[in-house]
C-alpha cells in the first residue's frame, strides 16, 4: 500500500498524479473464503478490516450488491456521539468512539473527524428530567458529559434562538464535546482500502441470493455472481436484514423504515457543532463544505424504496427554522433517503442466529454510523472466535425471548 | 464600470421582453448599475460585458455568467442585507427590481482580487480528495493536524452567509388538486395544458419562469408564420380564461413523490424585493395532488470542456441566443461559437444580425448544408471539423484557440489563434430528468442523441413531451405536448373529444446529428495548457476525473463523492452527464456502464423558510388551553408544557420567588383547600355491555367486582409487560364507564383501545369516545374540602357516609350537570369536579371564591410523591412492570391481559429487578438530585456500577425535609441498607432505602 | 407522500393515517401456554417484507376505523384496502 | 349544556389577537365564530338501527360517510361507517336522543362543549382553507352537503360544506382546545387576502 501523506502528495504533484495506485482492487470472487461478510457498509469493511487486522483471517470476501459504502453508510448525518443511557450501550458506543478518535491514523486515511461536540437540547420539564438522569448516568460511565444553561447554550451557538417567548422555549442541554462528525465516505473508503491491503476481496456489483446451510450450518452464499462457499458468513446490511435473515429461515424483530436527510446550499461557517432536538424534532450540523446537513425521525410506514414522504421534510424545516429564525433564507439543495431497520428497544442485534456459523449485524436503526468501527471490531470478535465479545453480548437476538432489552427508545436521535 | 455598452439597440429580433421605457438602478458590489424591467440581474450586468461577479469554490479563479437559468453554476450572489439577504441566489433567476443590491460571495478582499486564488497556484498538490491524503497526524497525535487544519478548510468552504438577523417575510403553503399538471411552459408545455383544458380537465401549469414560453422567449422562432411568442400569448390568454385552469408563473416544480404528489415554490412578493407589499408572502410553496403529470421541461445545454473553460465570457451557446433575444445584451464584438450539433446556428445567425463578428466551430466533418449556408450567407465563418481547443484571458476572455478534432477527440496539430471576446460553446443537450429521477426513473442512454432519456413513466401517470422527452425541433414539441395533454386528460376520465389543431413552425430543413464531444483539452501528453473545467461550480477537471478512474473510485457515486463533481448548489446541470462520458472514456465503457446519476429533489434550491410555511412563531404548533386558561393567565400562573397543553406549574404571588410559590401551594392543600385544574386529563366515555371484558383484558387488575357509582386505580401494559399509561375508571352505570388517563396519553390510549377493539376484538360491543374536552375538571383537596365543595349548590351529599373515598357521583353543581370522582392524588380528602367545559371557568371562579387555593402541577407531583404515588413516565420509562413498582396488588392472577404472558420470562421474572423505592437522605436537608445515580461505594472510579436513579426527588413541607422515589436493583430486599446518590460533579449522598411511602401511610386523610 | 385509499373515506393524504405495521399478527388465544420463544416471536418478530406487504393502517384523523392495505415496499404502489369484521362498508358508502 | 352557570366562548368579545379587519378586501374571508353547540356523539354499527334511533325524533336518515344532512331539527354528520355527530338545534331533542341511547345498539353521547364551530366564508375562503386542508375542496370534488374530518394543519377538524353557496361558505368544526390556535391560524392565513372577524358575541345555545 502507497501510504498517503502530504509528502507523497508532493512527490506525486510531481507527475501530474499519473501514478496513484488504486484504493483497492476490484478482484474477481473466488470459489470459496474464510469468511464471507455480506454487505460492503462501514460496518462490513469494518468487519473484514478487523478479522484481518486483529484476527489474522484474511481470506474474507465483502459482497456488496450496488457499490461499496452506497447504503446507509454514504447516507447519514455523519454524527458521532457516544452519549447513551443504558451501560450496555455505553460500552459499546464508547469503543466506537475511542476507535474513531485513532482511526485516521490506524488505517492511513484522512475520516475528518470533527469532535466539536454533540448538543441535545432540552424544551419542557420533562426533557430535563431526562436529561439529569442521562448525563449523570453517561458520566457515571466515565463518558464526558454535561449540562448547559440556555445562556451557555447561546454562547456556544449564537445562531440558536433561546428566547423564552418560542413555542417550546429552551430550557437546557447537554453537550458531548467527543461527540462531532466525520466524513462517511471516507469511514468507508479508508476501511476498504485497509481491508484490501491485508488481502481481503472486495467484491461489489455481487448481490447475495441465498445462503447455504447444511445440517443446521451455514456452507456458504449463492450470488449474482455464482456461489461462494464459506465456512462463516456475517451479515450487516443494513435496511435489507430481513430480507437475509428470510433467505436462512427465520426472522427478525426488525421493521424497515424510510430515513431522510438533506442538506442545505454550503454557506460560510454558522453552526459549530451539533444540534439535536427531540423535542422540537431536528438535528443539525454544518459540514467542512459548509453544507447544514439535516434530519429528523424516520417515515412511519415499512419501506425498502429509500424515499419518504414531504412532510417529514417540512416538519423538520419548521422546526428547525423554529431553533435557528436566521436559518429561513437559507435553502435546502438536496434530499435524500436510506432506509434504517428498527428494532422494538431501539437497540442493535450483533449475534450469533439459529443457523451455526452464520452471524447477523443488524437493527442499529437511525444512528449506526457512529457505530462503525466498534460495530465491526466487535462483530469480528464474534464472527472470529463464535461467540460475543462481552461488549455485544447484551445485543444477542436471545434478549428478546428472555426479556432482557435495552430500551433507547430516548436515546434515538430523533423519536422513533 | 463604463456604461452599458453590450446592451443591443431596439431591434425586431433581439430584447423582445425588456421595458426599455422602464430603467431600474441598482447596485452591485457597491457601484451602480442600470437596467429595464424584464431584465434578471444576471443580463442587466452582462450589457456591462462578461466581468469576474465571481470566484471558484476551490481555487477562487475568476468566473462570470454562463447560462441563463437555473442550470447556472457560477454567478452565485447575495442578495440584500440584514434580515433579508439571501446567500447564493443565481444572478440569472434574480428579475431585477429598482434598488436591488447585491454583491459577490466566496471572494475576499474582493471578487476583483482574491487572496484565495492562492489555491489555483497551489494546485498541483491539492488534486481530488486531496485532504484524505492528508492531515491524518501520523506519529504527532491522533488528529492533531487535522484539528489545526479543519478551521482553514472550513472557512474557505461555502459561499454566501447566513443572515444575521431573522426572517421578517412571511411564507405560505397552498394545498392544490387536479386532474393534470404540466411542469414546464415553453412549447411542449403550454400544448399540454391547451390539450388538457380543452377536454375540460382541471389543469396546472408551473413555469419557473417570469414568464411562460421557454425557448420562443428568445425571441427568433415563428409559429404559423407570426413571431411565436404571438401563439405563447394567444395560449396564454385561452389558459388564463379557462375556469379550471391555474398557471403558476415564477413556479418551479421542486419534487415529485409518490402518487403523484409534486410540490412547487411560487415566487409571490419575493419579486419586488425589500418593497413588496406586506400583505403578500415572499414565497408560496405548492404541495400539488395531480392525477396524471405531464413533464414539459425541456432540455439543458451542456458544454464540452477545454483549456480555461471558466474563463469569463465563456458561456453556453443558446444562453448567448438568449441574452440577445429575450433582454438585446451580447456581451461581445467578436464570438467563437463551438458546437457539435445544430442549435448553435440560431445563436450564430442571431448574433450577426446584432453586429457582431461570428466565428462557428463546429466538430462534425459535414454540417449540415442548409444551415451552414444560411450561416455564410449572414456572415457568419463556419469551420467544419473543428472546436474551440482553449480560452486565453484569465479575468476575461481575450481570444480562443480553433483546432481540428480527429475522431478519437484529440486536436490534430497547432490550434489557431482567433480574436474573441466571447466564447459560446454548446456539446449537446440533457432532457431535464430531474422530476423523473425523482419518482425512481432509471434514465436510459440514447446513443443516437448522445443523451440520457426519461424511462417510460406511463404506469406511473407522468408523462413527458417536448425537449424533456428528446424532441429537436419546434413542431414535434408542439406535436408531444399536445398528444401528452389529451393522454393525460383521457386517463383522468376527462373524455370530451377535441380537435388538434395544425401549427405551422420554421424548423427548416432536416438537421444532422449529433457528434458527441467530451472535453477536447488536455487529452494528450503536452497539450493545451491551463484547467480544462467540467464541474464549473465545484472546481472539478478532466483531470480529477481521470485520477478518480486510476484510484478505481469509478461508480457513478464514487465518482461525484470522491470529486465532488455535481454535488454542488447546481446539482451538476451542466457537469454531470459529461462526467460520465469521461468516465466511460477513461474505464472503456459506455456512459450508462458508469452509471446514471440520480438527481434528488429539489430541481432547484428552496427557502427552509418556504418548507416551515406558518409553523413558525406562535404558530409553530397547536397550543392547546383549557377552560380555566384565562384565570390561569391573569392570576401569575407560570405555565410548562405537556404535549400541546400549557398546564400552570405554579401561581406566583406578587414578587413571590417560584420555591416559595410552590412551597405554599403544598401547605395549603395540606392544611387547608387547594385546587387543581385537571382538565387535561384524558377522558374517555365507554358504553356497552362488554366494557368490563375490555377493562379486564387491557388493564392489569380484576373489574368485574367494581359496583356501579365506584372508581377503580388501573395500569396499563403493552405486550412486553411494560407500563405505559395509568388512571382511574369509574362505572356510571350498568354498561357506562368512564375512564381518565394520563394528560400526555389521551390520544394514545383511545387508540389504543380502538386498536384491539376493531382489528382483534370486533366481538366486543363497546363504544369508546372522547370526551376530555367536553369536560372541565377541578379538583378540591384538602383538610377544608368538604366544607367548600359542601358551601357549593349543589344537590350532591358530599359526606363521607354518601360519598366515600372511590366513589363516583352525578348531579348538579351551581346548577350545571356534575360528575364528580372522589379520588385523591395528593393524599388528602379530594374531590375531582368536572362540569360541562364552558361553565368552567365559573365554577373555578365559586372555588376560589369559596377560599381554595390554586395550585400547580409541580405542588401536585410533590404531593403524590410524599404519598408514593407514581407518574408515568417520571418513575416508569418504559422498562418498569407493575411488579417492579411494587404494585403486583394491582396485577390479576385470574385472568389474561395485555403483557402479562410477558412477566415468566426470565429476565422480567428475576427477583432483583430494579424496584420502586423511598430514599431519605441521611441529612435532611439534602434535595437528592433527581436523575442521580445510586452506587454502594462511593469511591469507585468510573465506569461505576450503578444501581439505579433517583425518579424524583422534592423538599417536603410536611416532612421538613429531602425525600425521593428511586428505582433501585433489588431494592426492595435493601430496607434499611445506605446507599449512595452520586453528585453531578465529585461526591456523594448518602440516604437511606425506605418504603417508598411518606406521608399518613394508612391512608386516613384521603378516607377522611 | 401516499394517497391513501380508505375503504370509507376515498383517497386522502397520508398525514390523516397512523400506520400499524404487518397485519395478520393474531393475539394468541392462550400465551400461557406459548414457550418464550414462541411469545417472542408474536410480540417482537417481523417478516418485514420486501415487495407485496400486508399491513395495517388507521385513519385516525378521518373515519376512525382500521383497516388493511396491500402494498409494494419498494414501489409504494398500492391495492384493495381489507375491511376489519364488525362493520362492512355500505354500497351507497 | 348547561343551565344556569355562566358559559364562556373562547372565541368571544374581546379577543386579544388578530385586528378584525384587515388586508386588501377585508370582504374576500369573513370568520365567524359560532354560539356553543348542542352536539351529540352517535355510535352504532348498524345504519339500519341509527336511522331507525334518529327517524322519529330528527327526521332524517343517515348521509353517506363524509357527508351531512340537515334540517330544522339539526345537522347530522357521518363522520365514519359507524359514527355520526349530531348538532341539533336545541337542547330538548338532544336530552331525549341520549336518553335513549342509554342502552341499545346506538350509543350516544353528550360532547357539546368539546368543540366549537368556526364559519369561514367569502370569495376566498376556499383558499385559506385549502393552506393546510389536503382534501379537495373544488365544487366538484366537494359539493354542498360535504363534511370531511380530516388533519388541518396540526389539528383535526371536520369541513363541511352544508348549503351551495357561491362564493361559498365552510363550516369547521374544531375541540375546544384548539379553537383559538385554529382561530389565529385562520386569521393570519387570510391576510394576504384581506378579512373580517367576527368572534361570539353573546347568546347562549
Amino acid at each position: 500500500m502507497q501510504r498517503y501523506s502530504i509528502f507523497s502528495l508532493a512527490r506525486n504533484a510531481l507527475t501530474g498524479h499519473r501514478n496513484w495506485p488504486q484504493a483497492w482492487r476490484s478482484p474477481a470472487p473466488k470459489p470459496e473464503y474464510d469468511v464471507v461478510i455480506v454487505g460492503g457498509g462501514g460496518h462490513g469493511l469494518a468487519t473484514a478490516y478487523y478479522l484481518a487486522a486483529e484476527h489474522g483471517i484474511a481470506n474474507v470476501a465483502v459482497l456488496e450488491k450496488g457499490w461499496l459504502g452506497g447504503g446507509n453508510t454514504g447516507r447519514n448525518t455523519t454524527i458521532i456521539r457516544s452519549n447513551y443511557l443504558w451501560d450496555e450501550s455505553a460500552a459499546i458506543y464508547e469503543k466506537s468512539l475511542r476507535l474513531y478518535e485513532g482511526l485516521s491514523r490506524e488505517l492511513n486515511f484522512n475520516i475528518m473527524l470533527s469532535q466539536r461536540g454533540v448538543l441535545n437540547l432540552a424544551h419542557n420539564e420533562h426533557d430535563l428530567k431526562e436529561m439529569a438522569r442521562r448525563v449523570r448516568a453517561i458520566r457515571g460511565n466515565g463518558i464526558d458529559s454535561e449540562i448547559l444553561t440556555p445562556a451557555e447554550i447561546k454562547k456556544l451557538v449564537p445562531a440558536i434562538n433561546v428566547s423564552k417567548d418560542m413555542r417550546y422555549p429552551i430550557l437546557g442541554a447537554s453537550l458531548q464535546r467527543r461527540g462531532g462528525v466525520a466524513r462517511h465516505d471516507a469511514v468507508a473508503w479508508g476501511f476498504a482500502r485497509g481491508a484490501d491491503d491485508r488481502g481481503v476481496d472486495i467484491i461489489q456489483n455481487c448481490e447475495v441470493t441465498g445462503i447455504d446451510r447444511k445440517g443446521g450450518r451455514v456452507t456458504g452464499v449463492r450470488t449474482t455472481l455464482g456461489p461462494i462457499k464459506a465456512g462463516k458468513v456475517g451479515v450487516v446490511v443494513a435496511g435489507h436484514a430481513s430480507v437475509l435473515a428470510d433467505m436462512a429461515g427465520f426472522r427478525l424483530p426488525i421493521d424497515s423504515h424510510p430515513l431522510q436527510a438533506m442538506v442545505s446550499e454550503p454557506i460560510k461557517p454558522v453552526l459549530d457543532c451539533v444540534v439535536m432536538s427531540n423535542a422540537v424534532h431536528v438535528y443539525v450540523s454544518q459540514s467542512d463544505k459548509g453544507e447544514l446537513v439535516i434530519g429528523a425521525g424516520i417515515d412511519s410506514f415499512n419501506s425498502y424504496a429509500q424515499r419518504g414522504s414531504w412532510q417529514i421534510i417540512e416538519g423538520q424545516m419548521g422546526a428547525l427554522v423554529e431553533l435557528f429564525p436566521v436559518f429561513s433564507r437559507l435553502r435546502l439543495m438536496r434530499s435524500w433517503g436510506g432506509i434504517v431497520d428498527t428494532c422494538p428497544d431501539a437497540s442493535p442485534i450483533l449475534s450469533k442466529t439459529p443457523v451455526e456459523g452464520l452471524y447477523f449485524n443488524c437493527g442499529w436503526g437511525t444512528g449506526g454510523f457512529k457505530a462503525t468501527p466498534g460495530s465491526g471490531w466487535a462483530f469480528a470478535h464474534t464472527i472470529a472466535r463464535d461467540e460475543p465479545h462481552p461488549l455485544n453480548a447484551p445485543f444477542s437476538l436471545d434478549r428478546f425471548a428472555t426479556g432482557a432489552l435495552i430500551d433507547e427508545h430516548g436515546a434515538a436521535a430523533v423519536a422513533h | 464600470m463604463s456604461g452599458p455598452q453590450y446592451r443591443l439597440p431596439a431591434h425586431a429580433l433581439t430584447g423582445g421582453r425588456i421595458d426599455r421605457d422602464r430603467p431600474l438602478g441598482f447596485s452591485f458590489n457597491g457601484e451602480r448599475f442600470t437596467g429595464y424591467a424584464g431584465d434578471t440581474l444576471a443580463s442587466a450586468l452582462l450589457a456591462y460585458g462578461s466581468f469576474p461577479l465571481a470566484r471558484g469554490f476551490k481555487y477562487h479563479r475568476p468566473r462570470g455568467i454562463f447560462g441563463t437559468g437555473a442550470e447556472e453554476p457560477n454567478a452565485l450572489v447575495q442578495l440584500e442585507t440584514g434580515g433579508r439577504s439571501q446567500p447564493n441566489l443565481r444572478a440569472t433567476q434574480i428579475e431585477l427590481y429598482g434598488g436591488l443590491t447585491a454583491s459577490s460571495v466566496n471572494a475576499w478582499p474582493s471578487v476583483e482580487f482574491d487572496l484565495m486564488r492562492v489555491n489555483d497556484w497551489l494546485s498541483p498538490i491539492f488534486p481530488s480528495g486531496f485532504y484524505y491524503k492528508t492531515f491524518m497526524g501520523a506519529g504527532i497525535g491522533a488528529g492533531r493536524w487535522w484539528r489545526l487544519f479543519e478551521p482553514f478548510i472550513r472557512r474557505a468552504a461555502g459561499f454566501g452567509r447566513a443572515p444575521a438577523a431573522p426572517d421578517p417575510d412571511r411564507y405560505e403553503r397552498m394545498n392544490a388538486h387536479c386532474d393534470v399538471l404540466v411542469v414546464g411552459g415553453g412549447p411542449a408545455g403550454l400544448s399540454a395544458a391547451l390539450a388538457a383544458a380543452n377536454r375540460g380537465s382541471r389543469v396546472i401549469l408551473a413555469d419557473e419562469q417570469a414568464e411562460p414560453g421557454g425557448d420562443l422567449l428568445a425571441g427568433d422562432r415563428s409559429i404559423d408564420d407570426a413571431p411565436a411568442m404571438d401563439w405563447v400569448a394567444a395560449a396564454l390568454g385561452k389558459l388564463d380564461a379557462a375556469p379550471d385552469v391555474t398557471v403558476l408563473r415564477r413556479t418551479a416544480v421542486a419534487g415529485l413523490y409518490d402518487d403523484n404528489f409534486a410540490t412547487a415554490v411560487e415566487s409571490v412578493g419575493e419579486r419586488f424585493g425589500p418593497g413588496a407589499p406586506e400583505h403578500l408572502p415572499r414565497l408560496r410553496l405548492w404541495r400539488i395532488r395531480a392525477r396524471r403529470i405531464v413533464l414539459a421541461t425541456g432540455a439543458h445545454e451542456r458544454p464540452y470542456a477545454f483549456a480555461n473553460n471558466d474563463t469569463p465570457g465563456v458561456m453556453l451557446g443558446n444562453a448567448i441566443r438568449h441574452y440577445a433575444g429575450r433582454y438585446a445584451v451580447a456581451p461581445g464584438r467578436q464570438a467563437v461559437l463551438g458546437t457539435n450539433n445544430d442549435s448553435a446556428y440560431r445563436t450564430a445567425l442571431l448574433l450577426a444580425q446584432a453586429g457582431l463578428a461570428v466565428t462557428l466551430a463546429d466538430a462534425r466533418e459535414t454540417p449540415p448544408a442548409a444551415l451552414a449556408d444560411a450561416a455564410r450567407n449572414a456572415g457568419v465563418a463556419v469551420e467544419a471539423g473543428c472546436v474551440v481547443s482553449a480560452v486565453v484571458g484569465g479575468r476575461r476572455v481575450r481570444g480562443a484557440k480553433v483546432g481540428r478534432v480527429l475522431p478519437d477527440g484529440e486536436i490534430s496539430g497547432a490550434p489557431r489563434a482567433v480574436e474573441a471576446d466571447l466564447v459560446g460553446v454548446s456539446g449537446g443537450w440533457n432532457p431535464a430528468l430531474h422530476l423523473a429521477s425523482h419518482r425512481g426513473a432509471k434514465p436510459v442512454w440514447n446513443e443516437a442523441q448522445a443523451c440520457f432519456a426519461p424511462a417510460d413513466l406511463t404506469a406511473l401517470g407522468v408523462g413527458a413531451a417536448g425537449a424533456a422527452a428528446g424532441a429537436e425541433i419546434l413542431a414535434d414539441c408542439l406535436e408531444q405536448g399536445y398528444a401528452a395533454g389529451r393522454d393525460a386528460a383521457r386517463a383522468a376520465g376527462r373524455t370530451k373529444r377535441t380537435r388538434k389543431p395544425a401549427l405551422k413552425t420554421d424548423d427548416g430543413a432536416a438537421g444532422a446529428p449529433i457528434r458527441p464531444l467530451w472535453a477536447v483539452a488536455e487529452r494528450r501528453s503536452g497539450g493545451i495548457g491551463g484547467k480544462a473545467f467540467v464541474d464549473l461550480q465545484n472546481d472539478v477537471t478532466v483531470k480529477d476525473v481521470a485520477l478518480a478512474a486510476r484510484e478505481n473510485y469509478r461508480s457513478v457515486e464514487h465518482l461525484k463523492r470522491y470529486t465532488t463533481l455535481g454535488m454542488g448548489t447546481d446539482q451538476g446541470k451542466t457537469a454531470n452527464v459529461t462526467g460520465l462520458a469521461l468516465m466511460g472514456m477513461e474505464t472503456g465503457r459506455p456512459p450508462d456502464a458508469v452509471g446514471t446519476t440520480t438527481f434528488r429533489p429539489p430541481y432547484t434550491p428552496v427557502p427552509f423558510g418556504a418548507l416551515a410555511g406558518r409553523d413558525r412563531g406562535a404558530l409553530f404548533d397547536p397550543v392547546r388551553e383549557t377552560p380555566m386558561f384565562d384565570w390561569h393567565e391573569a392570576n401569575g400562573a407560570v405555565f410548562e408544557d405537556v404535549g400541546q397543553w400549557k398546564r400552570p406549574y405554579a401561581y406566583r404571588r406578587g414578587g413571590e420567588a417560584l420555591e416559595a410559590a410552590i412551597d405554599r401551594e403544598v401547605r395549603a392543600v395540606r392544611n387547608a383547600a387547594g385546587v387543581m385544574d385537571a382538565s387535561t386529563l384524558g377522558k374517555i366515555d365507554l358504553k356497552g355491555p362488554d366494557v368490563v371484558t375490555l377493562l379486564n383484558r387491557v388493564y392489569t387488575n380484576d373489574w368485574e367486582t367494581l359496583k356501579v357509582g365506584r372508581a377503580r386505580y388501573g395500569l396499563m401494559c403493552h405486550e412486553d409487560g411494560m407500563i405505559f399509561d395509568d388512571g382511574v375508571t369509574a362505572r356510571l352505570a350498568d354498561d357506562h364507564y368512564l375512564m381518565t388517563t394520563t394528560t400526555g396519553n389521551a390520544a394514545t390510549v383511545l387508540g389504543w383501545l380502538e386498536m384491539w377493539l376493531q382489528t382483534e376484538w370486533p366481538e366486543l360491543r363497546v363504544f369508546a369516545t372522547s370526551v376530555t374536552e367536553a369536560y372541565a375538571t377541578a379538583t378540591v383537596a384538602g383538610p377544608e374540602a368538604r366544607r367548600l365543595v359542601s358551601g357549593l349548590d349543589s344537590d350532591i351529599d358530599w359526606s363521607d357516609e354518601a360519598f366515600p373515598h372511590m366513589a363516583v357521583r352525578t348531579g348538579t353543581v351551581l346548577g350545571a350537570p356534575a360528575r364528580v370522582f372522589r379520588v385523591s392524588f395528593s393524599g388528602e380528602a379530594s374531590w375531582e369536579i368536572n362540569v360541562p367545559a364552558h361553565c368552567g371557568p365559573a365554577l373555578w371562579q365559586a372555588l376560589i371564591d369559596g377560599g381554595a387555593t390554586p395550585y400547580g402541577t409541580e405542588a401536585m407531583h410533590v404531593l403524590r410523591a410524599e404519598k408514593g404515588f407514581i407518574i408515568v413516565g417520571q418513575e416508569t420509562d418504559g422498562t418498569v412492570t407493575p411488579h417492579d413498582l411494587g404494585m403486583g396488588w394491582a396485577v390479576s392472577k385470574r385472568k389474561d391481559f395485555i403483557g402479562k404472558r410477558s412477566y415468566k420470562r426470565p429476565d422480567t421474572a428475576r427477583p432483583d429487578r430494579k424496584h420502586l423505592v423511598g430514599l431519605l437522605p441521611l441529612d435532611s436537608s439534602t434535595v437528592l438530585p433527581e436523575g442521580g445515580q445510586i452506587v454502594n461505594d462511593p469511591a469507585q472510579e468510573p465506569p461505576v456500577t450503578m444501581l439505579g436513579h433517583v425518579t424524583s426527588s422534592y423538599k417536603s413541607p410536611s416532612l421538613d425535609g429531602g425525600f425521593a422515589l428511586a428505582l433501585l436493583k433489588n431494592g426492595r430486599n435493601r430496607m434499611g441498607d445506605t446507599v449512595h446518590v452520586l453528585r453531578l460533579d465529585e461526591g456523594a449522598d448518602p440516604a437511606r432505602v425506605v418504603a417508598p411511602a411518606f406521608y399518613d401511610r394508612d391512608g386516613g386523610r384521603m378516607r377522611g | 407522500m401516499l394517497l391513501i385509499h380508505c375503504p370509507w373515506c376515498g383517497p386522502r393524504d397520508e398525514s390523516e393515517f397512523g400506520y400499524g405495521g404487518e397485519a395478520d399478527i393474531a393475539r394468541p388465544p392462550d400465551p400461557d401456554a406459548l414457550s418464550d420463544a414462541e411469545w417472542a416471536d408474536y410480540v417482537f418478530m417481523r417478516t418485514n417484507t420486501k415487495g407485496r406487504f400486508k399491513e395495517q393502517w388507521v385513519h385516525i384523523h378521518g373515519c376512525g376505523r382500521w383497516f388493511t392495505l396491500v402494498r409494494d415496499t419498494v414501489t409504494h404502489e398500492h391495492g384493495e384496502a381489507g375491511v376489519f369484521g364488525g362493520v362492512e362498508p355500505e354500497a351507497d358508502g | 349544556m348547561a343551565d344556569s352557570l355562566a358559559v364562556t366562548h373562547p372565541l368571544a368579545d374581546p379577543l386579544s389577537g388578530p385586528p378584525e379587519q384587515t388586508g386588501p378586501d377585508s370582504a374576500a374571508v369573513v370568520l365567524t365564530a359560532e354560539p356553543p353547540l348542542v352536539l351529540l356523539d352517535l355510535r352504532c354499527r348498524d345504519r339500519a338501527a341509527l336511522d331507525g334511533f334518529l327517524k322519529k325524533p330528527l327526521g332524517l336518515a343517515s348521509p353517506p360517510v363524509a357527508r351531512a344532512v340537515s334540517n330544522a331539527r339539526g345537522v347530522l354528520f357521518r363522520l365514519g361507517p359507524d359514527w355520526w355527530q349530531l348538532r341539533c338545534r336545541d337542547r330538548k331533542l338532544a336530552a331525549r336522543l341520549l336518553k335513549a341511547g342509554a342502552a341499545g345498539p346506538v350509543g350516544a353521547t353528550d360532547i357539546s362543549d368539546a368543540w366549537l364551530a368556526v364559519g369561514v366564508a367569502g370569495p376566498r375562503a376556499r383558499d385559506v382553507l385549502a393552506k393546510a386542508a389536503t382534501v379537495d375542496l373544488h365544487p366538484e370534488a366537494f359539493p354542498a352537503g360535504s363534511a370531511a374530518r380530516t388533519l388541518f394543519g396540526r389539528v383535526t377538524v371536520v369541513i363541511a360544506r352544508l348549503a351551495d353557496d357561491e362564493p361559498p361558505a365552510f363550516d369547521v368544526t374544531v375541540s375546544r382546545s384548539n379553537a383559538r390556535f385554529l382561530w389565529r391560524w385562520l386569521a393570519d392565513a387570510a391576510r394576504e387576502y384581506g378579512y373580517t372577524l367576527k368572534p361570539f358575541s353573546g347568546g347562549g345555545a
